[in-house]
């Protein structure tokens, strides 16, 4: 065991450090090959310049060269991709496309991933912001954040299992060992299956990543209300607002910047979700998501390359008027320096 | 009458005492200005009457009414504060409006009022835009415009032209005055660290040195007839130069013998016990002028000039003296660094303070 | 690794097999073989025991692995190039598509004619063995090994013996029995077709059992290879017989409604609640290992064959199982050499003294079975007249393994028979 | 201004504290239902998880089980009756017996305590403690004892078995190693490389530097499971190019690195870009070259955000299974933690009490590293993003 | 010689011109401060010295090199920001060094220098704080002190002062005076918008107006013979007193008749092509006293009197003239609002610009 650990810390150390190397040699090198000599001002300020010109590229050669392998090539495989049949071997037009226009699963998915994104990102934000707020006013707060912030922490499969013991239905006269089912139960209520209630169940889906990702919101919520200047509150304290409007009114159009970047994150990660849907249902009972179902094309039965590229491909035009729209802003910003 | 009393405040942060009893009558519309040294606890008191912090002791009264408990919006107050606090996503119309739409007033009367209000600042044509979008005067103007919008009865500034710059203080410090012209019966308490502010602006000035009162008055009585070295050396800018003495002769007039040796003699009054009592001697920079004659108080070398163009001040050194005298000379001076001066000043502008800092009274 | 049992030791097994074996390929030293499957956990475990022997015999250095998402899995590593030696695999299907890509080795006939002979329903393996080639030619791939068997029922024998109930010898003793405990105030049914990601798939064993006891082989064979439509009535028969079980609120546990959602590793349980929630439980030889500890199987649970129409003498006693193949998804020698291994009893019978494993291999001593309940499912296997794989896991993964489970998760909350078979045919068309 | 703290202010808002308290303390609970429902199953065994809702394992539940009642041949002749006697219990456990019977149907029919009249001349008694008295007017025959049903009264038990198994399972200590070895530099030198790269895009110039940025905005939402294929095949022919092994930890770490890249540098520039105007400049006056700037300036004044999307990076590849089965392969020194508590479970799976010891053990490591980080995390990611911040 | 030479510098962001054109000779050991209002181009053209802005067109030479591609590193320049700039995470003393640990100084000369420069600014025992811990005024110092130790040849401040309160802003302009005198050798380029500052520090002063330079001169010269109306109501405070009016005698001395009828004489020379054009007659408010006699320059009713104690602003209406004049007298003065003054002026101090606003020299 010992042994191990040490070669794990070895390994470790020397995978960062490698990483570290490359920065720091690559500079030296540049600072090797075009030196900035004391008594020569022209040859020195010529060559600083040419450093300034070339370092971004080293700076930005590790992240561009993993971009592009990792994600870019990708992504341009799997456009191709698209055009071929399901072992990638022919070629077959827009047969893929048109197979997804009319699946009816795939418009199933397509309805249940609007759902998805309708629902999901608002709630997240909604509570990250509630609580946010609410926790900056209580000595506990940072408590009550920690606990907030523990679904994190936990893998989705994980997060899936705990769930399944909320959502549990049995049958009849059963004692019922979910949660909900008992609750329901003891208020006097028929015991429902809940991840088979038609068009509902996709809601109870959601909670188990609402509940995920509130932490994520909140904590970068409440960094931002941290930002909001305390006069603007006083002033509208002064003016008579209520806790309410001034949260309405006065708190949350000041950090929409920020709500739409916990938004957006979290509408992509909605998009890319599978984990969940895959545990809990496996998309039957009419919950299927675009990200599962390219799974399924994927790798179920041997696979289908074509078709989940397709999906792929849809998952990622989707996001695609979001994303313009954070381009925009991010270019928006750097438009100052 | 819509006045602010306070009894005997006290405010205390945990531990920390930062008032220590404050005794307060402000008559309605009055203009009274709060200043001292930062960190005394004017900005403190200012918050306590608007009700943004609780009392920790005392009795407070607006308009007869004790209103300790009374929240900040029934208080009948519009406070401004030292970095405007617009609501920085509404335009200045909305910024303005919206106490009154908190307040569910009529649409008509909201834009009645705004209008009024932007009529009086000059902001008629800014009313559209955002903040942002506004240079720091016309912020100001906003922030006080959605004060006024408010109809206080008791309006607050907490140092409202800190932030801008030299020429926009000048502009909306008069803009203030001719404010309070227009709102004879509306009370403003005014807290400022700069003297030119507190002098133009208050009716009365209330000298705040840690946590207490040092001085209320006119503001001419304050720069005329400091209560004490404090107030004496706040009040003024360069502060009043303060020399060590001794009192060599009492009576309806005091001669003191200045560090240097020099005796001088002042129109105050002291009683005979009081001789060879440590005292200090004061003089303000700008009542010193070059003596020719023998009659002077003080001689020394010129450290050095500034120039102002208006006036030039002189720095002037004398071994029996730690710092420099300041001089305060009307115009351009033909005096230059190592030159050998005298300065005198008139006796009527002279004072003096006792050991414990207190003036004695002519 | 240890060996679980002594060579030469105990009589129950053939030593014999494993001294011929090792005398034969001695020549695979240090070599490595890499193993990757479904089998996690206590199975895990138990396949590394014969592992084991295997390793010992050959000086090779076998290792096998498996993981959470083995069927995603190997897709990934055959197309990316970076396969185990060998890929264990329970579905023809999956191996059929594997195969059609050009990334199995075919094993040749002399394996192909071993199976024959060698194992009970010994033709009817090798064809679940055998898939067209990347050239589009049928070849032998997949060496059967380790089986499970399907058309069970799960019972409890002291509650039946309590109540005076009998093992019922046909279909319609078995719905009479299943009337006479409605009848009695109880429940005679636990069905659970949930399993997460899987979810329905214990009613595609109901479905194919029902098929084989109202169609033909021949028939099931069709199905299995959609000559025949999924909504064909011969189809939408067996699923309704399935409905005539699970679709009837007084027959199961929890009624319908739980059917679809009660999980099917909770399901079994039901027959040891006191009182029972039900009395009987259709369900693969594996169901054991989801009894509570306690029981013992032979006493305190035992199993009777899914009885067949008395109505229907012509179709025999048809079997529905199961297996898992072996097949070379990078050829070495010790990859076939570890093929040849499992040609000796010995592989097989380590695994049958322990627990869950089941071989229609003739040739291993039947007293090797570690019980009395193993050694009579081996028997029903080596003895069956018909023996048919399970239909699932021989269509397309799309269907077998995703349409199929979702139909019948949409028949049981409430769709007829012939809706979902028909929207199952849809899927399958779709993939033509 | 400065003084004064948030909190107070926020305070002042109006709604009364209790209201506030009061509604934070009803979302945790909500909150935590969850993570307490999988801790309380966690210590309870499998056949409790599956009959009763784990909230009733603390109130200690009349629970019915079958016992065997002692054989024929143990039976003593007492006048004309024959007596069995014994204990239902076995040895060294103990209840409180509520009622018994002996159909299985209705195994709550008697009264514990009182003699019952089960037929055929038999009465059965069964005390309290678990002692009975069977008896019959003529001699017992068969040779197995009669089975008969109880309900008995049982205290809440605990059981810390499940974690016993997946804590003693094999390689499970191999596995953690193995996971904090992916985990900790697959966190380290995506952050480094996003870091300079967020610094580039924040505070260089060069041409195409919106473009690079656009690039990197828009890949954020690229799906990784797209490209495992594609990447794999690209490890075998690198690998086996340079006869290398194609799955190894620097191979995960790019992996790892890349999948969280463009997310890393989205949120990193959102706060290098924030950082100080003149401090960068000043620096720059100073002779600082752009290297020395980013190791001596922004690091250090990043830690915040450097730190919290540490925690974010740190989950995602703690919790991570499908790119390290992957890129790392399921061989057993390669298993990661999620690999290793996923084959406890069993090909069959559904082990409730394994799965929700293990879930637990995976969590431990990431709320220590949370709770290390938090008081960064709380004013640290996008705070630059945020004016004031 | 390490002077600075600017020659037609230009700059523009985008289409955005800033600067149009900018030609100024700098002297070694010269201090030079640049004035003008608010987004006027100073801090850009301080930025573009100091090489952090690239140089549209034109050539910048210092100490006689060109240095339009010289990194800021290589001019020999330090800085001194608006902000402090200082490095939050590194000690007083490590700021301090930080630069020329980057150029790899030796130990001993990196404790010598910074030990000197602490030792100049008073910061000796403040050198293992964090700036957090600091005040305003010593992080001030702090910022000069790093800019000392780079040993430069050109010193450049952009408006170094202008986050200090008012005490604090005294202090430290005499400390930067004291710091000039110390190093003569040392160029020093110095922004800011504040009056006082320029004209205490300046040697000259560079007086810009969106983007081009109005005027360069000592800054008396500045107060005294603006150029034009720009630069003579920008320098002076309150600013000039402007009335229009028309001439309506040439010659060696000008007569003009002011707005209200008034006519006035005053030394400056026009030709005689300039009868009867508008002009604009200046007097600053300082230059006024109140006229007892007939010889007055102008009368009016008082619309508002500030009294500051050592001096008292008078604002003076006439019907005929738009803005009230400000008139600035020493001391206390007993007038009120609503008096009727005369104000007059000695002749020398009046100013006369043409239409254009150029002004004719005396
Ligand atoms: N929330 C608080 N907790 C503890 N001490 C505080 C708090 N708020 C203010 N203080 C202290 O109270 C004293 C008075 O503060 P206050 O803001 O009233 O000063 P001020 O006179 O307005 O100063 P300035 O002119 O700098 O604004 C200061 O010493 C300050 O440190
Ligand atoms: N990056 C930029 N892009 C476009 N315009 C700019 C940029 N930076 C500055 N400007 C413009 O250039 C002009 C000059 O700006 P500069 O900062 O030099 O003014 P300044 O004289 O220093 O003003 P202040 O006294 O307010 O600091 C301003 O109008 C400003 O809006
Ligand atoms: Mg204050
Ligand atoms: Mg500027």
């Amino acid at each position: 065991m010992m042994t191990q650990i040490v070669s794990a810390i070895g390994v470790m150390v020397a995978g960062v450090f490698a990483c570290a190397l490359y920065y720091w040699l690559s500079d030296k090198l540049l600072a090797a090959v075009l030196p900035v000599p004391d008594n020569n001002v022209r040859l020195a300020s010529q060559n600083l310049n040419r450093r300034a010109a070339i370092r971004p590229w080293l700076f930005l050669g590790p992240a561009l060269i993993l971009l592009a392998v990792y994600l870019v090539y990708p992504v341009i495989a799997t456009f191709i991709l698209s055009f071929y049949d399901r072992s990638g071997g022919t070629f077959v037009g827009f047969a893929n496309y048109r197979w997804a226009f009319f699946d009816a699963q795939f418009r199933q998915s397509i309805f249940n991933n609007i759902l998805w994104l309708a629902v999901v990102p608002a709630a997240c934000t909604f509570f990250g912001l509630v609580i946010a707020v609410l926790t900056d006013r209580i000595w506990w707060g940072n408590i009550a954040k920690s606990l907030i912030f523990m679904p994190m922490a936990i893998s989705f499969v994980g997060a899936s299992v705990i769930w399944k013991f909320i959502y549990e239905f049995r049958g009849g006269k059963e004692t019922q060992i979910g949660l909900l089912n008992a609750i329901v139960q003891a208020i006097g209520g028929d015991p429902q299956v809940w991840i088979s209630l038609p068009f509902w169940n996709s809601f109870f889906l959601m909670a188990i990543l609402i509940w995920i990702q509130t932490g994520f919101a909140m904590v970068i919520l409440s960094a931002a209300l941290r930002g909001i200047p305390e006069e603007t509150i006083e002033a509208a304290v002064i003016d008579g607002a209520s806790g309410w409007q001034i949260f309405w009114k006065i708190m949350v159009p000041q950090i929409w910047g920020t709500i739409a970047v916990v938004w957006t994150t979290i509408t992509i990660l909605v998009l890319k979700v599978f984990d969940i849907v895959l545990t809990m249902t496996n998309g039957q009972w009419n919950t299927m998501v675009l990200a599962n179902l390219m799974f399924d094309w994927m790798f179920r039965g041997g696979g289908d390359s074509g078709r989940s590229a397709v999906i792929a491909l849809v998952i990622m035009a989707a996001v695609t008027p979001i994303m313009i729209w954070n381009i925009r802003q991010a270019n928006k910003e750097t438009g100052g320096h | 009458m819509t006045g602010v009393t306070l009894k005997d405040i006290r405010k205390a942060y945990g531990q920390v005492k930062v008032l220590h009893g404050i005794d307060l009558e402000i008559a309605q519309g009055e203009f009274v200005v709060f200043v001292g040294p930062s960190g005394c606890g004017k900005s403190t008191l200012l918050r306590m009457i608007a009700g943004l912090e609780n009392i920790t002791s005392g009795e407070m009264f607006i308009d007869g009414d004790l209103v300790n408990d009374v929240p900040p919006s029934k208080r009948g107050i519009a406070m401004v504060f030292q970095s405007y606090a617009l609501y920085p996503h509404m335009t200045v119309y909305d910024n303005m409006a919206f106490g009154m739409r908190i307040a569910k007033e009529s649409k008509q009367e909201v834009d009645r009022r705004v209008r009024a209000a932007a009529d009086i600042l000059q902001l008629t044509q800014y009313l559209d835009r955002l903040p942002k979008a506004l240079s720091g005067g016309q912020r100001q103007r906003v922030a006080i415009g959605r004060a006024i919008c408010r109809d206080p009865k008791v309006f607050l500034f907490d140092e409202p032209l800190s932030n801008l710059d030299a020429a926009l203080r000048v502009a909306t410090r008069i803009e203030i005055a001719k404010l309070k012209e227009q709102m004879p019966d509306t009370t403003m308490v005014y807290v400022t660290h700069d003297q030119v502010e507190a002098m133009t602006l208050a009716d009365r000035i209330v000298v705040l040195s840690a946590g207490r009162i040092e001085q209320v008055g006119a503001p001419l009585e304050l720069y005329e007839r400091p209560n004490n070295l404090f107030v004496a050396r706040f009040i003024g800018s360069p502060a009043m130069n303060i020399v060590p003495a001794t009192i060599v002769e009492t009576g309806a007039a005091t001669r003191v013998k200045l560090a240097g040796d020099r005796v001088v003699s002042l129109p105050v009054e002291t009683s005979a016990g009081e001789l060879e009592n440590k005292a200090s001697f004061g003089v303000r920079p700008e009542d010193l002028t070059v003596a020719t004659g023998d009659d002077y108080l003080f001689e020394g070398t010129i450290s050095l000039v500034e120039a102002l163009g208006e006036v030039t001040l002189l720095y002037v050194e004398n071994p029996a003296v730690k710092e420099p005298l300041i001089a305060k000379l009307p115009g351009i001076v033909g005096l230059k660094k190592g030159d050998r001066v005298r300065l005198s000043a008139d006796p009527v502008k002279l004072h003096l303070f006792d050991a414990e800092g207190n003036a004695y009274r002519r | 690794q240890e060996l679980k049992f002594q060579p030469g030791q105990d009589s129950r097994f053939n030593w014999k097999s494993f001294e011929d074996f090792k005398a034969a390929h001695a020549d695979l030293k240090g070599q490595t073989i890499t193993l990757f499957g479904p089998w996690r956990g206590e199975d895990e475990v138990l396949f590394n025991s014969v592992l084991a022997y295997f390793n010992a015999a050959t000086g090779a250095n076998g290792k096998y692995s498996s993981s959470e998402n083995y069927e995603q899995q190997i897709v990934i590593d055959t197309q990316a190039g970076s396969p185990p030696n060998i890929a264990v695999i329970p579905q023809p299907g999956l191996l059929a598509d594997l195969a059609a890509k050009g990334f199995l080795t075919p094993l040749g006939t002399e394996n192909a004619d071993w199976v024959k002979t060698n194992y009970g329903s010994g033709e009817d393996w090798v064809k679940y063995g055998t898939y067209k080639g990347k050239d589009g030619k049928d070849a032998y791939f997949g060496f059967p090994f380790k089986a499970d068997l399907k058309s069970l029922i799960w019972y409890v024998p002291e509650n039946f013996e309590e109540a005076g109930y009998e093992v019922p010898k046909t279909m319609e003793e078995l719905i009479k029995l299943s009337d006479k405990i409605v009848e009695d105030g109880g429940v005679p049914w636990c069905i659970g077709l949930g399993s997460g990601g899987a979810t329905g798939w214990p009613a595609t064993d109901w479905v194919e059992d029902m098929m084989l006891r109202t169609q033909s082989p021949e028939t099931y064979d069709k199905w299995v290879s959609n000559e025949i439509k999924f909504d064909d009535p011969a189809v939408t028969g067996a699923i309704d017989e399935f409905g005539r079980f699970a679709k009837n609120d007084k027959y199961v546990s929890g009624g319908v409604a739980a059917v679809a959602s009660t999980d099917f590793r909770d399901s079994p349980k039901g027959l040891f609640d006191i009182p029972p929630k039900c009395y009987m439980h259709h369900q693969a030889s594996f169901v054991p290992s989801f009894f509570p500890p306690d029981k013992k199987l032979g006493t305190d649970a035992d199993f009777f064959y899914l009885p067949t129409y008395a109505s229907k003498p012509e179709l025999g006693t048809p079997v529905l199982g199961a297996g898992t193949f072996f097949a070379i998804t990078k050829d070495s020698p010790a990859a076939k050499a570890f093929i040849e291994f499992l040609k000796t009893p010995i592989a097989h019978e380590v695994w049958m003294a322990q627990t869950s494993f089941l071989t229609p291999f003739k040739g291993v001593k039947p007293e090797a079975y570690a019980n009395d309940v193993m050694r009579k499912e081996g028997e029903l296997l080596t003895k069956a007249t018909t023996f048919r794989f399970d239909a699932s896991d021989m269509m397309p993964g799309k269907i077998g393994a995703g349409a199929f489970w979702t139909g019948m998760i949409d028949y049981v909350g409430g769709k007829d028979a012939k809706t979902v078979g028909g929207n199952i045919q849809k899927a399958w068309d779709g993939l033509k | 201004m400065s003084a004064i703290n948030p909190a107070a202010s926020l305070r002042r808002i109006g709604l009364p504290r209790l209201v506030v308290h009061l509604s934070v303390l009803v979302i945790c609970i909500i909150w935590l239902i969850p993570t307490l429902g999988i801790l309380v199953t966690s210590f309870r065994d499998a056949g409790q998880i599956a009959s009763s809702g784990w909230w009733t394992a603390f109130t200690g539940a009349a629970e019915t089980s079958a016992a065997r009642l002692g054989e024929p041949s143990t039976a003593k002749q007492d006048g004309p009756n024959y007596v069995i006697s014994g204990s239902v219990f076995e040895k060294g456990k103990g209840g409180s017996v509520l009622a018994f019977g002996t159909k299985v149907a209705s195994p709550t029919e008697f009264e514990a305590g009182k003699p019952a009249d089960i037929g055929e001349g038999e009465t059965l008694t069964v005390n309290k403690d678990g002692s009975y008295t069977y008896t019959k007017n003529a001699p017992f025959s068969g040779d197995r004892g009669k089975r008969i049903y109880l309900s008995v009264s049982s205290p809440p038990s605990f059981t810390t078995d499940n974690y016993r198994t997946v804590l003693t399972s094999q390689g499970i200590g191999q596995s953690f190693v193995n996971s904090l070895t992916v985990a900790i530099p697959a966190t380290i030198i995506p952050i480094l490389i996003a870091a300079f790269a967020a610094y580039a895009l924040s505070w260089m110039q060069f041409p195409g530097r919106a473009l690079i940025i656009a690039l990197v905005v828009g890949l954020i939402v690229v799906p990784l499971q797209m490209s495992l294929i594609p990447l794999l095949k690209m490890y075998n022919e690198i690998g086996s190019f340079f006869g290398v092994p194609s799955r190894s930890y620097a191979g995960i770490w790019l992996a790892h690195s890349a999948f969280g890249m463009p997310l890393a540098i989205y949120l990193l520039r959102n706060y290098i870009s924030g950082l100080p105007k003149e401090i960068i400049e000043s620096a720059r006056v100073d002779g600082a070259s752009d290297f020395e700037i980013f190791v001596k300036l922004i690091l250090p004044l990043s830690f915040p955000a450097l730190a919290s999307f540490s925690i974010f990076q740190f989950l995602w590849t703690w919790n991570d299974l499908l790119v390290a089965m992957v890129f790392l392969g399921t061989g057993k020194d390669q298993l990661v933690l999620t690999g290793a508590l996923n084959a406890l479970l069993g090909s069959m799976g559904g082990k409730w009490e394994i799965l929700t010891a293990s879930a637990f053990i995976t969590i431990i490591v990431p709320i220590v590293v949370f709770f290390a980080l938090q008081r960064y995390l709380v004013r640290g990611l996008l705070a630059g993003s945020v004016k004031g911040g």
